[in-house]
Formats: C-alpha cells, structure tokens, sequence
C-alpha cells in the first residue's frame, strides 16, 4: 500500500504550535509572510460577509456558496505553489480565488454580475477564473472539474514544465465516476495532479456517512495505487507542510495523490439553506477549531501577532470588501452584445448568424 | 375551485401515487431529509418512510441506471433530477437502457420509470445550470417526454407519467414551482400527446411549451388589448408524443404560427414543429413559421443579459407583429 | 480491512483436485450434475465455434464477441444460483446465456438476426435477454450495465425477496465511471450485488496493465468497505465456491461484493482482431489453462467421467450447435412491422406517428 | 489525382496536422497500438511516438475532460470516440466545459480540441451502437459540427478542425471509410460553414450531409435517368456553422427541397434545416419541405431491418416525385 497516512492519523497537535509548525516549509517562513497568511484567510472571510450581505440585499442572484470555515484549505495549500502550479476547483471558489490572488473587485462585481467581473458578469459566483493567475475555475458541475484537473496536469508534463495541478473536489464529489475515472488516469499516466478534498462533513444536506461508503474518502486512492493523506484543514501549518510534501513529489516524480483535508462550513450549502440536517450545537463546536482564530492563537503564541495588528488586518478586510461592494454596486452592466461574444474564439462564419440575432433583440 | 402551486401539485402527484402503489418510490439527491432542493418532495419521508423516499449520493448516472434495473424488474421508480441540466452526466443510462432495452429485448421488458425535475434558466446560474434538453429526450424513440406549464398539467401529466409502462421525462421549471392555478381536488389523469389550447383565436397561433406558454399568453393579450388581434395559443404540454392534429388544425385555421420555446433553437423542439407545419398546413400558411426561441448562446449570469435570452411577451408580440 | 483474500492468494491446487473441491459446494455434488456443469461449458464452446463459422460465412453480422475460454465464470458462477437470484452482463453475453439455460436455437437464431432469436432479430450478439430466466442481458455499452445490476439487487431487496444479483464486466470496464458510482451505492445502501469482473487480461488491444492503475482489480471495493476476492475463474470448482460464499452473504445480509475471476479470452475480441497485441506463445501458454480440459481431468481422476463420455457429450453439443444453426438459417427474417413495434408498452398516443412512417416505406 | 480512401484520408489530416505542430496529439481507446479500431490510425504510433499518440482506458468522460483540461492550457487535442454512441458518457464533458467555459471566462480562455470518430448506423451493431448525434452537439452554442461526406471534405475540414481554436466535433462514418475519392497530394483546408453543391440542378434541392449525401447524389442520378429531372445536391458538410446562403439560394432556385439525413427525425439537423428554408425562402416554395431521414425507431440488429431504417436512394427517389 502506497498511502502516507491513515484515517485519524492527523499529526496536528492539541496546542496549536505542535511538530508541524516547525517542519521546514513552515519554518522558513518569515513573520511578514505569516502574517500574509493570516491576511488572506481573514479577506475570505470578510469578503464572504459582504457577498452574504449583498445576497440578502438582493444585490447578488443565483446561487453563491460561502467559504467561511474552509479558509485554511485554499490558503494553506495554494501558498506553498510555485509558479508552475495550477489550480482548479468547483462552484465553492471564492477562497481559492483571492487566495491565488485575485482582487476583491474582480471577485464581488463577477457576483454582482457586472462588467467589471473576472467573467465580465457572465459567468457568476460559480465560474469564477484566471488563467493569468494558474486559476482555471470555478466548476458547477460536481465532479466536471476533475478530468479537467488531470488533463493539466498532462499538458504541464507533455510540455516538459516541473508544475503541478491541485484539483479541489467536495465530499460530495468524490461519488462522481469522473472522478474516478479521473483517478485512474493520473496514476496510470502518473500525472502531477493533486486531488484536494475539502471534507466539510456535507453535500447539501447530506452528512459524509449517508452519501459514500467508506472512509476515509482519500482512500478512494488505494485501489489505483495513488498516495493519499488525510490532514486536519483547519491547521494552516498541517495543510502547507503536507501539501508541499505531495507538490514535491509531483514535481520530482509526477505522482498523483488524494489529500483529504477534513473541514467544515459555517453557513448553508448556499444561501436558501434551512439547514436542519445539523444542529446548532454541531456548528458551535465545529466553530471552536474556526481555522482563522487557530492560526491567530498560533501566530500571538509565536509572538508573531498581537492583538492590535490582527484587529487592523481585520479592519483592513472589512474595508477592503466593504469596497469591493461599493465597486460592484458602480460597476456597469455588461452591455447587451456582450450576449454574443466569446462564445467562439473563431467565429468569422458565425458572426453572421449572431449578427441575425442580435439585430431581433 | 381551490389555487395552489406547480409545487404543490407535482407534490400531490407524487403522494398520491406512491399511496396508491407500494411499488412507487422516489430517489433523487436531497429529496428526503432535506425535503428537495426546491422544497418539491416536502413532507414525504415523513409520510411514506426512508424506504420508499430516498436520498442518493451525487451519482446521477449510478442512480439513474439503478433505476432503469428496480424497473426492468417491476418497480416503479421516480428519479429526480436535482436539475435536468445534471442529466447530463446520466443520459447514456437513459437513451442506451431506459429507452433502448424494450425493443433491443423484442419487447420481453418494459422499463416504467420517471425522471422528473426543473429544466430551466432565468434564475442567473450561469450555463451550466441552465440546460432545457426536452429536444436531446424527444429525439430519442423509446422515450416519452412532457413539458407541463402549469400546476393543473403538472398533475395530472405527472400521475399519468407514473402510470405509464414506458420511460418518461418530466421537465419541471424552478421559476413556475411558485406559481398557483387552480387544481380540482378530485383524482384526474392527463393522457399525453394532446395540447392544450390555453386560449382560444383566430388570427394567429401562437404555439408554446413549459414557461414560454406565459409568454404566449401574455403576448396574446397584448395583441388583443393593443392589435384587436385574436391570437390562439397551443400548450403543446407533451413534446414526445407530439399532438401534431391540434398544431396543424391551429394553423390551418389561422394561417399564421409563431413558436415559442426556452429550448435553445438550433435543433430544439420547435424546429420540429416548424417542420411538421410546413408539412402538412402548407397551403394554409399565409406568412413563414417564425420562432421564439432562447437566444442561440450558452446562459449568461447577468440576470439582465439573461432575461434577453429567454423568450418574453415582448419578442412573441414583436415576432407576430411582423407577420402579421 | 474488509477483503475476503489478497491478489495472488489463490486457492486453486496445482493437481486439479484440490480443497476446493471439497468444499460443500462442490461436494454435494452427485456425478450426473458435475456431468451436466461439464456439459453446459463444452455446449457453450461449440456453440461458439459455429458462431464464428456462420460469422465467416457472413450469415452473422455486426460484432460476435465470443466467449471461448471464459466457459468456467459463467458456469460455475450461475451454478450456485437459486430462483430468486439474478444475471446481468456485457456484449460478450453468449455464455451466460446458455448457462441460465436459453437455447441454443434461439441465440444462434438472434446472431442470425432472426425472427425466432431471443430478441426477434432486433438485439443481435451484444443484446440478448430472457427476463424468464432471470437474464436482464447483454449489454453494449461498457460498463453501462453496472447501475442496472445494483438497481435489480435494490429491487429485489426492496420487495423482500432473498434473492441477489450478479453483474459481469470485463477487466476494461472497471474504468468506467458508472461502476464506481455502483460500487459506492451498493456498498452504502447494503444491495444484494455481485461484481464479477471477468478478468481476461485485455480490452480490445489493451493489457490491463495499460489501461488499469492498481491491482488486483478487485481492490477497487476496498475503499467502498465491499467484500472483494480474486479467483482463479478457470476452475469451476473454485468459481462455485467462491461464487456460493458471496451469494449466501448476499442473501443473509445483503452484502455486496466484487469479486475478480482471472480467465483468459482464447480468440480475438470481435471476428476483425489481427490480435498483434499478444504473442501465439502467450494464447498457447494460456490455452494450458483451458477451463474445459482443466475440468474434464479433475472429473476424469475423480472418476466420474471416461474419454468416452466426454466425447458423446462433444459430440452431442456439436451437432445441437449445428442444429441451431440450421435452425437459424432457415428461420424467417423478422417482419417489415417488426420495426415499429416493442418501442413502447404503452404506446396509443405514437402508433399514428409510428404507422404514417410504416405507410411510407 | 490520386484516390485514396476516406480512412486514409483522416490518417494523412491527422499525420499533417501532427508534423505541423506539436502541441497536436491523438487519444482515444486503441488508437495506438492497435493502430485504430477501425484501422484509421494505422501507422501513426510508429511516427509519432507513445507521448502523442496514447491509447486510453475506457474513461470517455475523464479522457474527453483531460483533453479539455490539456486544450485549456494551449495543447492541441486530437480525442477519438471510438465511434460517437460512446461519446453520450462523456457529453456533459463537451457541452458543459468544452462548449461553456469560453463563455463563462468572460473570453480569457479558449479551447482548441477536436472530438472526432465514427457516426452512424448501417452495421448491424443494434441500438446502442448506431447513433448519430449531430443533432445533439450542433445545438449548443460553443461547439462546432461537421460531418463530410467524402475523402476530400474529411481531409480538409478535419485539417481545419486541428487548427480551429475552438472545440469542434468531427462525425465520421465506417462504411465510408473504405470509399475512395480523389483527393489533391498539395494541403489544401476546408473552411467552415461552407455547403459543397455536388451536383447542379434546377428542378429540386436534395440537401444532405454525412453518407446520406450519396443516396441523394444517387436519387439525383435516377431522377435525371427516369423522369429527365435535375435534381441539386447540396451537401451541408458542416452543421454549425450551417451555411444557410446556399441553402436558401437553392431552393430559391428549385422550389423544392427535400432533406436528406442518417440523424432520427425528432429535432434532427434537419428539422432545423427545414425551419430555415419555410422562414427564407418561404414565397419561392412550390411545395413543403419533404424530409428522408431515419425511420423514428431504435436501430435494429437485423440487417434487412437496419436498412430500412436509413434513408436511401429508392426512398429519397419517391419522396422527390411525391412534390414533384
Ligand atoms: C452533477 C451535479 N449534480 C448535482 C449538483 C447540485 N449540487 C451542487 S453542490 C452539491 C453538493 C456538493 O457537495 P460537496 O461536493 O460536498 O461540496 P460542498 O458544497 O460541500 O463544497 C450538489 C448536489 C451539481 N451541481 N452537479
Ligand atoms: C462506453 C464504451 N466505450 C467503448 C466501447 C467499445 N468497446 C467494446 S468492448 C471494449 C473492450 C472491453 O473490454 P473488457 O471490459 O475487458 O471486456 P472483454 O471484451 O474483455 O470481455 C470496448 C472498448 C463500448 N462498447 N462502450
Ligand atoms: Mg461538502
Ligand atoms: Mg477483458
């Protein structure tokens, strides 16, 4: 058996500055740089309090899917790429996307469907993207992402770059067989893939234990042959040291893995959410391993922060996102003819037919 | 008679089949527990019990296909679809074994199931989310598909489509569930294949199916309140069979169609009836056939980009105009 | 774990007669029953060999996938069936079909595309059924038939009947991805199915090895908590009693399982395999292994059969092979009408549609 | 010129487009080793190597969104269906990233990948083996269709579609395979969007693409033999972009049109086809569009069954005198 883990067998330690804050990857980095860190986590967090505020304002429509809770995964994993790594996910892609840095602005007006959006207001909370940043999406399709994952994954190694691809997936997810077919590939292939399971204990309303068979889901990895490991998501220091131990191989060997990162959302599946699959006193719980108040206990315990500097970080995010809802407000819609562009990149025999339409509107 | 909603009525369709047949189930994501993403299946784990209401993992094409096989065996399963748009990942269970085992097995089994959900845009999702494939399901022989536009169709379509011995899609529409018309409160079955003239004219048909039929309709009052025009419009309601005699008798009598769609046009269900019009009301056409069909472009999430997609009252009105 | 054996650990003896027979299963078996098992895998390979005869002949069209090698997993495996168990398969279905006990006559007639064929001429090789014999098919698509299976293990539990099912797939379609959805489903919901993964080694051209990260194949249930086991599939004795062990656990708790029947595929995938992917050595080497030869000595030394009655029973299944394919060349086509019929059970509303195309022809 | 067939045909546009540029790479289920189930690939492992030509698993849906995955970050795919009835596993695939996220990115992304194999029925390999989907892949907008029906059109059009930079869908056909056409040693491209008349005529249209081209190119030829008509053989090579100008200028010209297609009638490329034509050319129209296209049923084995299925010359023959 090929796995570097077992299920439980999580190497974060109950005070919050244990072995793995001092593994190398961790070690190396300077105060500013956990600082930084930190940052990130805490503008997911306030930047998904805007976009909720602007939901029920009704400001932002369809659906939009909250991060909160999840901020380590994203932030931990995607700081410890170089600039040959890519990164992919699904409909839950706020996080991954400021923390591969996009802006706000981009980011808030996209949900408000403006012009000023990454996707030009067109393709909405779910379909977020960058490719300028590695960033190839935001996927509403559970599970459509991950071939996708594997395919560049393939291109990086048929072009002969060192890179790596991290593929997010949900708990929910992994019971797409394009998942598993996926899998296959990236270990017969030997492609350098990383598949991240953001193991938040639920798909919609459906806990893990009542949606797949068992446990833990990395070891979906097993059959193919494929590294695995499951990690405490809510520790920043525990997801970057396994993370770049899995990015290292990816590098050196192409190898493939499953890393199960167990986590939890605050909020609702989406913003309709009644949420009586789960108590509250569940969530309360779940809210004393809050990935941000973690990290903040290990950074005061490390001297690197102090009460004040976090309280500014904090006001620094608000503002930041307080913004960012201000720009999308003032942020022109995207203008009618906007409907028939990009739909083809070439498409001088078919300007003709989108010509017919739009002159009908 | 008393109003209530498209979701109430596809829930009562569900509950009183299911009390009248213990070999009905359903299963679909979240449609137990979690009383259906859109709230359609509210009550019905409590009622009928987690054997018959059944909450499935994300596996459309694993369930999917798992209820083609309870069904060759006699059971009658209602899948739902979260939306038809995940259809996507299921939809070789659904033409290669739902509507294909019948005759490849010279008619040995039969395959009752019901796939059923909301098949729609208009709710800024974005393009994945948006699909309305009735004309992908009623190009396939072997398979039966239904587009009800109110809560009276939904019903009684429903109940048929639980009834019936062969595959049959169910499309639903996120946007209509909170809609209400009136439901009679006595059992009645709508048998499939036969439109419904929603309203009755003479000058113009305006022949529609799912949530465009709203439109027709209320491009028809328009013409009426602002033309003097009497325009007739034909719920098609049932895609496959299609109730070709209702169309063409409209057109023959009017002279003049206008089809109205959310399917996307290339290939979607109106290029059908456009052909079959031309076809066989030929020598009464005084115009061309014209369409209103979605915007021939994947679903835009700006909700403004996006309601210029869909068909409203205000193209099906310009559309007549121009024809008329 | 939950793993019944690991790869490799087969319980076939070398000597033929080994522990395996021995096993109740087998044991209780009186002479004329171990004849008639003996019997029903030399019919199938006759048949087979004048499947292949009437395809040169181009009496059989389209794809004829034969079954010749394979004769012990279908035989042994639905040997230990009750009444209320069940079959399902792939395209490669002529072997199961004559060991639920179709005639001969009417498969070869459905090869012939003939109005007496099983189908009425309207299946062919790929698509044979006989829902009277608890045989659901023939199945073209690969791997589409797995949630099939899973669903006629649901509804047989849920009408609670004690009976499972048994869904063949080939070495290559464990690639797919509605198997991994069934796995997972099966395992979850406790389904009365069993996987058997008639491993022959290759999927068209391709080893499994080249197309299959990981193995044994049967791993991949380990991540789903299934039951899995691997099999030497070319001794009948120990298909039984490997088979016999996951149908009572099927029975008694609803416990799926895959379970991996290591065969080989003597002749080529369809009629059209130039078979450039395996040396003549190999299909020799293999051939040493013929379930056929390796039965007929175990019931030589047990004394139950002589090289006399072993040639009757060949030449018997000979000449009911040539029967059937006379039966065939002489059967009717299927009538013109034959196509509009069988779309539909209930299909009042389409026979205008349906009889305004007949008129037209 | 030369002959060759149309297998070979696609093998030198592959082998072309490879030696051109190498970033162009070819996938799919024994398209190596085995040189191709249907002998198209034949040769080009030898030439290219294990790292551009790779045989894949029986993973249409991950090998169909790998290649995605890969044309997204500039290679260029070449992903074989070893024919398109295995391509409705990978569909959400095509349609949902191939198709959408050109859109969804606001333009910042584009996907150069070419899906590609064989499309038809004709071979006695029963329902699930004989689809032909064009309907399905020409009505999302995002995607391109063609579908030529000689040696000459699948060597250029298929060069066109490796150099395209957005995803199109190649439908190829078995039983063309081993027909010979001439076909030019130079390079020469096909754009798309461009009908090919293969036979000038005045009195009729017979449009068609795919192999129903030649049963109308041969009920041309007896219609001229018989009954002295001159029939016009559009051929439509490519489904999106349509060239609806030739179209209608043909029928214009003849009046008439009969459509001609292998694709199950029920919203079929030519429901769509004969929607254009009542629209544009509705008042040079002597008689409705008449439509030959595969009987609405699923495809039988049996092979004298199977042929009545397809459209053919005999069938395509009586339809034209019925308006003639
Ligand atoms: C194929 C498909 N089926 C269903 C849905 C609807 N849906 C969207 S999110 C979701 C739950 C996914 O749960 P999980 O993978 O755990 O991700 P999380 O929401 O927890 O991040 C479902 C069922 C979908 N988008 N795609
Ligand atoms: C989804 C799908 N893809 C491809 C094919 C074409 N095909 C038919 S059989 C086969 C090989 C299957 O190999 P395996 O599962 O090992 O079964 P075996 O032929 O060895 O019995 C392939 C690729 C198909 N029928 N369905
Ligand atoms: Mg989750
Ligand atoms: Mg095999």
């Amino acid at each position: 058996m090929s796995s570097t883990a077992t299920a439980n067998e999580s190497t974060a330690s109950a005070d919050g500055v244990g072995a793995v804050a001092l593994a190398p990857v961790n070690a190396r980095l300077s105060a500013e740089e956990k600082i930084e860190l930190f940052r990130q986590m805490v503008r997911i967090r306030r930047f998904e309090e805007f976009s909720i505020r602007a939901y029920q304002q009704r400001k932002i429509g369809g659906f939009c899917h909250t991060y909160i809770g999840q901020e380590a995964v994203a932030v931990g994993s995607i700081s410890v790429l170089g600039a040959d790594d890519h990164i992919i996910t699904a409909y839950r892609d706020h996080g991954h996307a400021l923390a591969v840095g996009m802006t706000m602005n981009e980011c808030m007006a996209e949900l408000y469907g403006k012009y000023t959006g990454c996707s030009k207001g067109k393709g909405g909370s779910m379909h977020f993207f960058a490719p300028k940043r590695n960033f190839w999406g935001g996927h509403g399709i559970v599970g459509g992402q991950t071939p996708l994952g594997a395919g560049l994954a393939f291109a990086l190694k048929y072009l002969g770059k060192s890179g790596c691809c991290l593929c997010y997936l949900g708990d929910g997810a992994v019971n797409q067989g394009a998942f598993h077919e996926s899998l296959n590939l990236a270990a017969l292939w030997k492609l350098p893939v990383i598949y991240i399971i953001e193991n938040n204990y639920y798909s919609m309303g459906t806990s893990q234990t009542r949606s797949s068979a068992g446990s833990p889901l990395a070891k979906r990895a097993e059959a193919y042959d494929m590294e695995w490991d499951v990690i405490n998501g809510n520790d920043l220091y525990e997801v970057r040291e396994k993370t770049e131990q899995a990015v290292r191989r990816a590098h050196e060997d192409h190898a493939p893995a499953i890393l199960e990162m167990q986590t939890y959302r605050f909020r609702g599946h989406s913003m309709s959410d009644p949420e009586k699959y789960r108590t509250k006193d569940e969530v309360e719980e779940r809210k004393q391993n809050d990935p941000i108040i973690l990290f903040r206990r290990t950074l005061e315990e490390e001297g690197v922060l102090d009460e004040e500097a976090a309280e500014t970080i904090d006001q620094e995010a608000r503002a930041e996102a307080k913004a960012s809802a201000d720009f999308a407000d003032q942020s022109p819609e995207p203008p009618a003819e906007e409907l028939f562009t990009d739909i083809y990149k070439d498409d001088a025999q078919l300007r003709a037919s989108l010509e017919a339409q739009k002159q009908k509107l | 008679m008393a109003k209530i909603t498209y979701r109430k009525a596809v829930n009562q369709a569900i509950a009183e089949e299911m009390q009248r047949d213990d070999n009905v189930f359903l299963m679909g994501e979240e449609v137990a527990e979690y009383n259906g993403a859109y709230k359609v299946t509210e009550g019905l784990l409590d009622r009928f019990g987690a054997k018959r209401v059944i909450d499935t993992p994300i596996s459309e094409c694993g369930f999917a296909g798992l209820g083609v096989g309870a069904a060759m065996y006699g059971l009658r399963p209602i899948v739902e679809f979260m939306t038809w748009s995940f259809s996507l990942v299921a939809i070789d269970q659904i033409i290669n074994n739902a509507a294909n085992i019948r005759y490849m097995s010279g008619g040995l089994i039969h395959i009752p199931i019901v796939f059923r959900g909301p098949a729609n845009g208009g709710v800024n999702v974005g393009a994945t989310h948006s699909h309305t494939p009735e004309n992908y399901y009623a190009n396939v022989p072997g398979l039966k598909v239904v587009c009800p536009a109110t809560a009276y169709d939904a019903k009684g379509m429903l109940k048929t489509a639980i009834r019936d011995n062969d595959p049959v899609c169910v499309m639903e529409n996120t946007i209509l569930y909170n809609e209400e018309w009136e439901v009679p409160e006595d059992e009645y079955l709508i048998p499939f294949g036969q439109a419904d003239i929603k309203r009755k004219g003479t000058d113009i048909s305006l022949i529609a199916h799912g949530r465009a039929v709203l439109a027709a309709l209320e491009a028809a009052r328009m013409l009426k309140d602002e033309e003097g025009i009497e325009a007739e419009v034909v719920d098609l309601r049932s895609i496959r069979p299609l109730d070709i005699d209702t169309i063409v008798e409209s057109v023959r009598k009017t002279g003049r169609a206008v089809l109205v769609e959310e399917n996307k046009p290339f290939c979607g269900v109106d290029a059908q009836v456009s052909h079959v019009i031309q076809d066989r009301a030929f020598d009464y056409l005084d115009a061309p056939v014209k369409r209103v069909s979605a915007l021939d472009v994947p679903q835009p999430y700006n909700d403004t980009l996006e309601k210029m997609v869909l068909p409203d009252a205000q193209r099906v009105y310009k559309t007549c105009l121009a024809i008329l």
